[in-house]
Order: C-alpha cells, then structure tokens, then sequence
C-alpha cells in the first residue's frame, strides 16, 4: 500500500507543452505512471508523446476522468493553475514550481480548504511509490518497494537518503517531498496521519531542515499517535541565521528555527536522530533491523 | 529584500498612510537645506539595511541648525555596526531628515504573512519604539496577534479587536480603521513579507504618524513589481553574492576556508553540516539548482575562486535523473577554464555514474574522486588536516 | 431594484466598461437633438422596467432624422405591452438615443449571486441578443456556468474556461479579461443581484461593447450605496404598494377581493392560500412583520381598505409572545379610525389571548372572531358566498 | 435528545444591549438556556440584567467559554459580527436579523466554511429544544417535548404548526428555522442529516415555501435517506410570478420555485404533504399516530 497515489492514479499534467514539462512526463509515464492528459491554454486539441492536450482543466477532467495533476508552470501562473486544478475536482495536486510569491500561496491554501482538495509543494519533488507511481521529478530508479515511508521539505537531500536507504536494503512504501516554502499545501503532520492509516507502511524517515516549527510539531505527533521506528535528519546546523538558505522557508528568524532546537525536540520525542549524513544508511539499517527482517525485504 | 526606511515611507504614504514630512540627502549640505525648509526640530536618521541602527548612533534629534548640522556630519558616511550588521557593520550613504513632531503615545504594528497559521497576521502593542521580541519575551500579554484570511482580508472585527486591546481612545479609533485598512492594503497589494511601523506615534495634534516603517518585499513576486524592483539597494551587499546572484546561483558568503557547491539548497546545508563534522569550517553555502548543468557549474568555480580564504573546494551533485558523464565533462571543463589550484573533492550520483568517474580519474587535473558522501567527507576532512 | 438600462450603463462605464455613446431624452425634441449629435443611425429604446421590450416594439433603428422622429413619437408616450408587464402595460416616459453600431457577433454575458450554489455565477452564451431562457431550454450546451467563490472573487483560469467555450478569437481574448474583471468588480461592489449584458457585442471595429445591459441592485444593501438609492424610479410602482413602503409594510396587489393582514410573510402566503381553499380570492399579499403592533395594524388597515375592490378582511396575527389584549385593542382603534364597513374576521394567538377575545366581543364593531385558522376559513368562506 | 442545541449550550448574545436583545435574551434565559456572556462593542464590563457584556466576541468566549451565539444587530453590522462569532471559535451561530445584503451571506458562507462554525438563518426566527434550550425569538410556551423535528423557511408560520402539533399532543425534539433568506448557512439537507443521527427524533415536519429548490432537494435526500414519516407544507400556492412575498428568497422566477412543483416533488418522495394549513394539527396526528402511540407522548 502506499499514501495518496497508487495504481488508480490518473494523472494530467498542467504545463505539458513546456521542456519541462514534457520531459518529466515522460520519465513519469516510463517510470509507470497513467498519464491521461496535459493541459496548457491555447494548446487544446493537440497531443505530446501520444497524451491529449486540453485548454482547461475542466476539458481534460470531463474528457480524461484525471484524479491527480502535476503543476509545471513558472510562478507567475502557478498558483492559478493550481487553484483551476482544485476548483475543477481534481482531488490530489503537485506542484514543483518554485518562487511562487507567498502571498499567492496563502490564498491558494484557504482557496483549497473551500474545495477539499490536497496540495503537495509547491517548491517539492513530487511524491513517489516506488514500483507503482511516480507523481514528481525525482530519479526513478534510486527508490525500491518496502516498508519505511519518506517525507522531507528538500529535493536532493530526499534523494540522497533514499538512495542510501535502497543501498542498504531498505525499501520505501512512498517518498513525499512537501517543499521547502515557508507556506505548503501538506504538511510533515498531514503525511504522518496518512501513514498512521496505512498498515504496510512500519517505519518513517522524517528529513527536515531549519526554519519554521514544522519539525517540531512532526515530532510531537510522532510521540503521541506513533508506535513504528522514525529516524530524524535535520540539515543547516552550520546555517547563519538571518539569511535564507536557498530553499524560501530555511531561514532561522532569531532564536526560532535553529537546527539544534529542532534536533532536541525530535530526540526528546523518542525519535532517532541521524547527525551524520555521509552513515545514514548504515543508521538506519540499524533502526530498522527489526523490520528488515520481518518482511523479508532487507 | 529589504527597503529603506524613505523607501517604505514613499510607497507607504501612496496609499494614504500619514508619515512625517521628511527627505532623503546624501550630504552634509542637501541634509541642512531639507531641515531649513521642514524647520526645526527635525530627526536625522541613517538609511541602511539593518535594525537596531537608534542604538548604534545612526539616529539623532537636532533641535537647530548647529546640531544638524553637526548630526549630518557625524552620520553621513559612518560605519554603523549593530546586532543585526554584525562586526563589519555598514556604512552609511543617505540620511533621512524628518520634521520633528510631539508624541503623545507610541504604538507597535505590524502585517505579515504568518508561516505557522497560512494567514495574513496583524500584530500590535502599546509598547511602541521597543524591540518588539523583547517585549514578546518579558511581557507577552502586552502583544495582540489577529490572524487574517488571506481570501476574506481584513474584516471590522478585527480592527475593533486590535483596537479594544490597544484601549484606543474615541478620537483613536476613528482614525484606525483607515490606517488599518490602507496599510493591510499596502502589506497585501505589494506581496510584503513584513511591513512594521514601530512607533506608530499618536501625536500631539491627535493624529497618528507612522513615525519608522520597515518593509521587506517578497522577491519572488518582482515580476509583477517592477516599481518595487527598482528600489533594490545593493551597496552593502557582499561582491560575490551579488555576481552569483546574477547567473541564478545561491551563494552566501560563510566564515571557514572549504568551498562547496552542492545542486539544491537541502543538500548543501548538509554538505555545510558535513564539512563542520570533518572538523574543518565550509567558505560559503553555494547551491548551483537540482538541475545542475556544466556551465552553472563553471559560475560556480569562478565565485568559490574570487573568495582567497578558500583552501580547498568540495562538489557535491546528487543528479539522479542527470548523466554524470556530461556533468564530469563539465567539472573538468569548468576546472580547467578557472585554472582551479587547489584541492577538489567530486562526489556526484546519477546515471552513468562509473563513466563519469572515469572521466574525472582520467583526466590532467588533480580531482579527488569520492564514491558516496561518507568518502567526500573523508577525504575533505584528510585535506583540512593538512591545510 | 432594477435599474434602467441607461442608468446600468452609466454605473458600469464608470468601471471602464465599453458602453455605445448615447444620451437619455424625454422629449421628441430632445431625442432628435440627440440623435442628431450622435449621427446617424441610431437606436431609440424605451427605458421601462421590463424585459422583451423590443418585441413589445419598445426599441427601433433609425438611419436618418425622419426615421428618427418617427420613432421617437411612437415610443415616447407609448403604453408597452409585454410578457413581464402584463395586460395593463406601462407608459414610456423616456428613450435612450443611441449611436448605431456594426456588429460582428453578440454574445450572452452576465453574472449574479446564485442561491443554489451560494456563490457568484458567471454566465456567458455565444447566443448573444437572444433570449437566455429559450437557449437555455433549447441549447443548454451553448451556456457556460462558471462558479465564483465570493472571498477569492474571479480568477484568471475562470476567464480563461469562458474565454475557450466562447471560442473567442485572439484579439477578442486580449480585452476580455480586463472586461471580465471590471464587470465582477461592478457587480459585487455594487451588491447586484444581476447584470446581464445582451447583447454584448463585438464590432466591426474590434471591440466589444456592452449593447444592453440589465441591472438589479439588492434593495437591502441600498444603506451602503447613497447614489444607486437615488436611482429608484417608482413611475411604474402600483401607489398602494409605495404606500404601503413609506411604512415599512410589505403589500403586494393581488386579484381577489378578500383584503388580509397578517404578520410574517410564510404565514402571510400561507393565509392567502387558505383564501383560495375557502373559495374566495386574496385581494393582496400584506405582511405586517413578524412583530406586529396596533400602528403597524392601524396603517395596514388603511391601505387594504384603499382598494375599492376590497369586500371583507380577514386579519392573522399569530403573536407568541405579544400580548393579544394590547393587539386586540390595537384592531379595534385601527378599525374605529379607519372607519371599517366590511366585514373583518380577526384571529390571533398570543399571550392573554382570552382577554384579547372578550375585548374584540366587547367593541361595538361588527368584528368576527375566529379561534383558530380553520375556523377563520370557514368564516371567510361564509362570508365569501355572501358577497 | 436533540439536534445543534442541547444542556450543554452556552449562549451569547450578540447585540444584547439593544431593545431587541436585551428582550430576547431574557426570554431565552427565562426558558432555561444557559446565557453565559453578551456582546456589544464599546460596552464591555457593563452588565445587562445580570449577564457580563464584553467587547469582542474573543473576549467573551476566553472569559465564559460561550459555545453558541445569537446574533442580533442590525442588518449594515451583522456580517460582520457572524464573522466575528466563527473567528473566534464559537461552534454555532444563530442569526435572526433579516435584511443582510446577500453579498455579505455569500461572503459569510466561505467564511464559515474556512473556519467549520455552523450557522443557523439569517431571518430566521431560531432553534428551540423544548423544555430544554431557546436560542432565538420564538415564543417558547407553544412547544412541548417530543419526538417530532420540525424544520422550516418561516417564522410566524412556523409558530403556528408547533401551536396545532402541540395542540394534538405531539411534542418537538428540536424546531429549526432555516430563514427565509435565499442564501441561509444552514439548509433543509443539513438539518435532515442531523435529525437522521437523533434516535429520539422519530417523525419530521417540513415547511417550506415558494422560491429556490431546496424543498424539492430535501424530499430527494429523505427518499434516499431516511425512514420516519415526514409531513411537509408548502406556502405560496397563491403567490403572482416574479414577486418576492416579503421573504428575500420567496419568488417564483420563471417556471422555478412554485409551490406545486414542490409538493409534486415531495409526494413523489413519499412526503404527506398538507394542503390545508388549518387541519395542519389533525393531518398531523394521522401520520404520526403509530408515533405517539408507541412513545406515550401523545
């Protein structure tokens, strides 16, 4: 099993006509994916790599029965394109822009709770389920089927855990990248209680970086709703503070922030904190021996 | 990015807010004339990129012409150093000179988009010209937090809140509702991550004055602000954050002797952890893009090399979806035109990962192969020792 | 409240919405000088409150000042006849003289607060000029319904699904967005229950303009909008209804003879119905509020009794919570005052309603008390077969 | 049992200091609801008849844990002081005032939904739990407990069926006014699905009127959901096209909205719809004899 896409996942891809845009829907529609549509306004009737393109998504949704989209549009439209997603039914978006302005994405987020529709990113790798659907620009073939889920705010740090974890064995039922934004559409607690309902998911890796309160917050409900193993990685313990570190969201604003303060909830939470990037893998394979060998997919 | 004070102020008044007559001068001479025409007293402060500049001396009253002119003289040009501009401090090219006005009470506001609610966040005090996270740490209750929808705005509940918790007098509030309205206009119209008005001064002749404004403006949204874009100051800003910014890349100047570039920003902090752990200092956080490609990494080379502390350089390039054939085509390319002279370590992921190995192992340059992140530390920790 | 169609368009130019110059005239004399400023053609269109005015032949073309005159002599003074007006018609006091126009394609524009949805409703139809009911009916697939969220207001992908089902072509596409925008803004700032534009037309010269345009405003948000109150024209109103307006009574005219008076409008229906049930005929709609009070009961009185075709009047009044000794003394003075000669069935349901009983006995007015509503329509009923 | 209102409720009053507020609020209290603050800007740590009147509702709600507001304020400030209510974090808002411009409803009603608070009206008369809990103007000594739930458009028409089943000896678990208003926060359907969880609540009234089609949407849902026998009235037999009759939201338009296609799609539901509203009370006692029978209430 796996969290918010699976095998009937039908995905439309907002921006398909860009180079982006049709490059990471093929490595998507190769790595799996039921690629069903694309939209981009002005571009309706024509087709990329054999997909129908639509002007709306309106058109694409009624022709197509698209459940998911992925947003590849630059910032200036994506919050609108990610709103004309919501507002037309489609119940899961991804969007991997970055820059979006923030202001946009606070009324994207209240315009989504009026619709009912979840967010992933902006600012994201996408999500994954290994062997199954990749809704997302990560590699597709450093991620392997298994046990532990993934959930990060950055995009090649995400890669280079999981890269280690698949080096050690160690096999993901889904890896989500929720972006490094300051304002995301899911977050580290909305993936939690999605995994804490899916029974084949026995271990958690939880990737943070500094910056806000989220890590904090994670590790809280992680004590109080979850008995499965989480290793914790929080990187930017060298980051100045004052200064924002490439992702909008990692910025440590005063005393607010810090990586060390992040760490010391995370450990008081009961969470198992990995400090050494270069053993992760190695580390987990000790957190999660136990699972390794029950499951039988060490 | 942040603007100044006179800046904030301009853009501030467009929508109707009240700011004291002032102008910005850049001498001793224009700063005297702008004071003989607003009459005195007038306040003389120091526009520059940092808080805190009352208490590093780049705020004065000058009651007459002698003291303005000795106040011009002493701040125009000075190095202001506070909490915020670190040692180095910065120095100081504008002044603002300001009609000096009679205060009755000081307030504290501030707009801002909230990272922890998603919502627009209203915050105010009575204990207006304090640094308001000294006022947060000793007396909490003193500060009013009204969360916004960023869909719905600001509503008359909400300013009637603020103002009840302010204990604003009739005359107050009959004034506020405005001033809240024009300046959540102004916070929301111009993507502003922080617009502060501390003090908001209540005036002898019964009126509000937004006596300082701090405003910083998204940068993400100048493609829709040109006006705002035009305001960027760069004068105080690192030479080399500036030429990085200029090809795309995110660099940020650090105090150790490693250079590294690492493609995307989660990555490079851990690679800036990992060098720390190795025992040695990272030069910088460089982050080329998750879609690393040769001639970013060229630009990078070149802004690692301008900085001299630099000892020794650490790449990290997890492409995943990126052939490392051409990315170490790239590295050597780019290592040969910048004529790199120290030290490299290359550790890269993605397809055709042995072919680019090879391609770095075989060529003329002296680049220190590491197989996985554990190795790169390794050997980055090996060279520091000898450094 | 509706407006005329040259007050819409002078409330939507001022969002720069294109409208046909033209120019209001209650004379031939003045048409004609208009007509001849504006050159020919032009269009001359009666300005009543109702729609299908142009088959009623409300609305002509003149090519020349002969046609011109002609037109304005018959449409000035005329008694206009259509499904919405009814057999009785309404008297034309005034034109709008409009320049003639080249048209290329109309479409059907409008947008309004919908009741199912409790959003705002965007409507758009390549149909344009034709009535929307009858395309509705027969093309349903030629309507676009695009929903609005009143806080996030109009959306560019929302113009965009408009702009593709309209098939507009490039150059119509680039005004349209900016016409959307300015028509939300009017509608919403204005508190319009509708604006409709049909036609909106699309020129020779390549620009749209809004060729009609229908306006109603909320009655209850005229405390915020000063200008659009003083906008109501009551020409056409039926005066016992205005009458009844300047005291806050809700009266609506009817057909039968049987006045009633009740409190509360869904009781109001409701007793009107059982007017109908007892075999009689409601002679009007009267809602005093659900708070009666004998001034409310007094002025109700007055106007029911008003209408010459009034035989007898049936009074509801159901009070809960008001005292029916102090309603019932209230009916009797009202009825003394106004000086009642038919027959009035009173029932009513309150507090010390026994009391309230004996003091309608008690009058010396020929007062029929009814003790509940089936007992109040077997009176009616009686005194109906009399009549 | 009972829907929305219940023991439990702390009332607020909003606009208490007004003629009509203060009046209305001491008939509630009088009933038996629990009035715990009331609110009108400017007067706060005054009293009215003993209850503490505060500034804002925020203030209210942190002094006295209010859980329910009634709204009484005029029509420019009552959109406004709903909003204020569900910001602050009060679960159920009931507001009488008629004559709020419907832009403001609409805006209210987004709002709400961001926010999860209920609301009940506007133009409505209130919800009562009789012998229990009064939260509105409605007289309280015509209702009587039992296990009929009564929902309707009206105010004075719905005083007058209560009156008739009361006067048959059929008490109410809970009677709702929705408002007459075309835009109301809570519909027929919502009161519907909270009825269907009452167990005590074992027969419904229904009273609509012209305009709008959520008559016909309520008879659908209780064909499909639900199981207890159902009286519906229908208002407007006799109402002229294109007129509103004194409700904003009473208006036949066109060929949408009458009376007849209301109790046509009621009966087709399996509604008993009556037609003479002065044998509502006997009607009633018909089709809910088995009810009373059973209960020993009648």
């Amino acid at each position: 099993m796996s969290i918010f896409i699976d095998r009937n996942t039908r995905l439309l891809v907002q921006g398909i006509t860009g180079r982006e845009g049709r490059f990471h829907a093929d490595q998507c529609r190769r790595y799996g994916t039921r690629i069903v549509a694309g939209v981009t306004p002005g571009k309706g009737g024509s087709t990329v790599d054999g997909t129908p393109v639509f002007n709306t998504v309106a058109d694409a949704l009624r022709e197509t029965g698209a459940n998911t989209s992925l947003v590849l549009v630059p910032p200036p439209f994506a919050a609108d394109a990610i709103m004309e997603a919501a507002d037309a039914g489609i119940g899961l978006v991804v969007c991997i822009t970055e820059g979006i302005p923030l202001m946009d994405m606070l009324k994207v987020r209240s315009f989504l709770r009026l619709t009912g529709c979840r967010l992933i990113g902006p600012n994201c790798p996408g999500i994954i389920t290994p062997g199954v659907c990749k809704v997302g620009i990560m590699p597709g073939p450093i991620h392997t089927p298994g046990p532990v889920g993934v959930i990060s705010r950055s995009g090649t740090l995400t890669y280079e855990v999981v890269h280690q974890l698949s080096g050690q064995g160690i096999g993901q039922s889904t890896c989500i990248g929720i972006g490094g934004d300051p304002v995301v559409g899911t977050s580290f607690i909305d993936c939690l209680r999605a995994f804490a309902h899916d029974p084949r998911t026995r271990g958690l890796v939880l990737v943070g970086e500094i910056g806000g309160s989220a890590e904090e917050e994670a590790a809280r409900w992680i004590r109080d709703h979850l008995d499965i193993p989480v290793v914790g990685f929080i990187a930017g313990l060298t980051a100045p503070p004052g200064r924002r570190m490439g992702h909008a969201g990692a910025i440590v604003s005063g005393a607010s922030g810090t990586a060390t303060a992040k760490i010391n909830a995370m450990r008081d939470c009961g969470i198992h904190v990995c400090e050494d990037l270069g053993d992760f893998g190695p580390f987990c394979a000790r957190i999660f021996a136990n699972l390794l060998l029950e499951t039988g997919s060490g | 990015m942040k603007l100044h004070e006179y800046q904030a102020k301009e853009l501030l008044a467009r929508y109707g807010l009240p700011v004291p007559e002032g102008q910005v001068a850049d001498s001793v001479e224009a700063g005297l004339a702008a004071a003989d025409r607003l009459g005195y007293p007038v306040a003389i402060k120091a526009q520059v990129h940092a808080g805190g500049r009352g208490r590093g001396g780049g705020v004065r009253l000058a009651r007459n012409r002698a003291e303005a002119e000795e106040a011009l003289a002493a701040i125009l040009g000075m190095t202001l150093r506070t909490r915020q501009t670190g040692e180095q401090g910065c120095r100081v090219r504008r002044v603002l000179v300001e009609q000096g006005v009679e205060i009755r009470h000081e307030f504290y506001l501030s707009i801002l988009p909230d990272r922890a609610s998603g919502a627009m966040m209203l915050i105010g005090s009575t204990r207006g010209g304090m640094n308001i996270e000294e006022v947060a740490a000793e007396n909490p209750e003193l500060i009013t937090r009204i969360r916004i929808d960023p869909l719905a705005g600001l509503q008359p509940f909400q300013v009637r809140r603020l103002a009840f918790a302010l204990a604003l007098s009739d005359v107050q509030e009959r004034s506020f509702f405005d001033l809240l309205v024009n300046l959540y206009r102004a916070a929301t119209e111009n993507d502003l991550l922080l617009v502060e008005i501390n003090p908001l001064a209540f005036t002898a002749a019964d009126r509000f004055l937004l006596l300082d404004a701090k405003v910083e403006v998204d940068s993400s949204s100048l493609f829709r602000h040109r006006d705002l874009a035009g305001l960027r100051d760069d004068a105080d800003q690192d030479p080399l954050e500036l030429e990085a910014r200029k090809y795309n890349l995110n660099y940020i100047r650090l105090d150790g002797n490693i250079g590294n570039m690492v493609n995307g920003a989660g990555l490079a902090m851990a690679t800036m952890d990992m060098i720390k752990r190795a025992g040695a200092a990272p030069a910088n956080f460089l982050d080329v893009g998750g879609g690393a490609n040769a001639v970013m990494i060229e630009h990078g080379f070149r802004i690692l090399l301008a900085d001299p502390r630099v000892r020794a350089i650490l790449i990290n390039i997890f492409g995943g979806i990126l052939r490392c054939d051409v990315l170490a085509r790239g590295v050597v390319e780019a290592a040969r035109a910048t004529e790199v002279n120290i030290p490299v370590v290359v550790r890269m992921e993605g397809t055709n990962v042995e072919q680019g190995r090879q391609i770095l192992a075989e060529s003329d340059l002296d680049l220190v192969t590491a197989v996985d992140l554990g190795d790169a530390a390794r050997k980055i920790a090996a060279i520091a020792g000898e450094l």
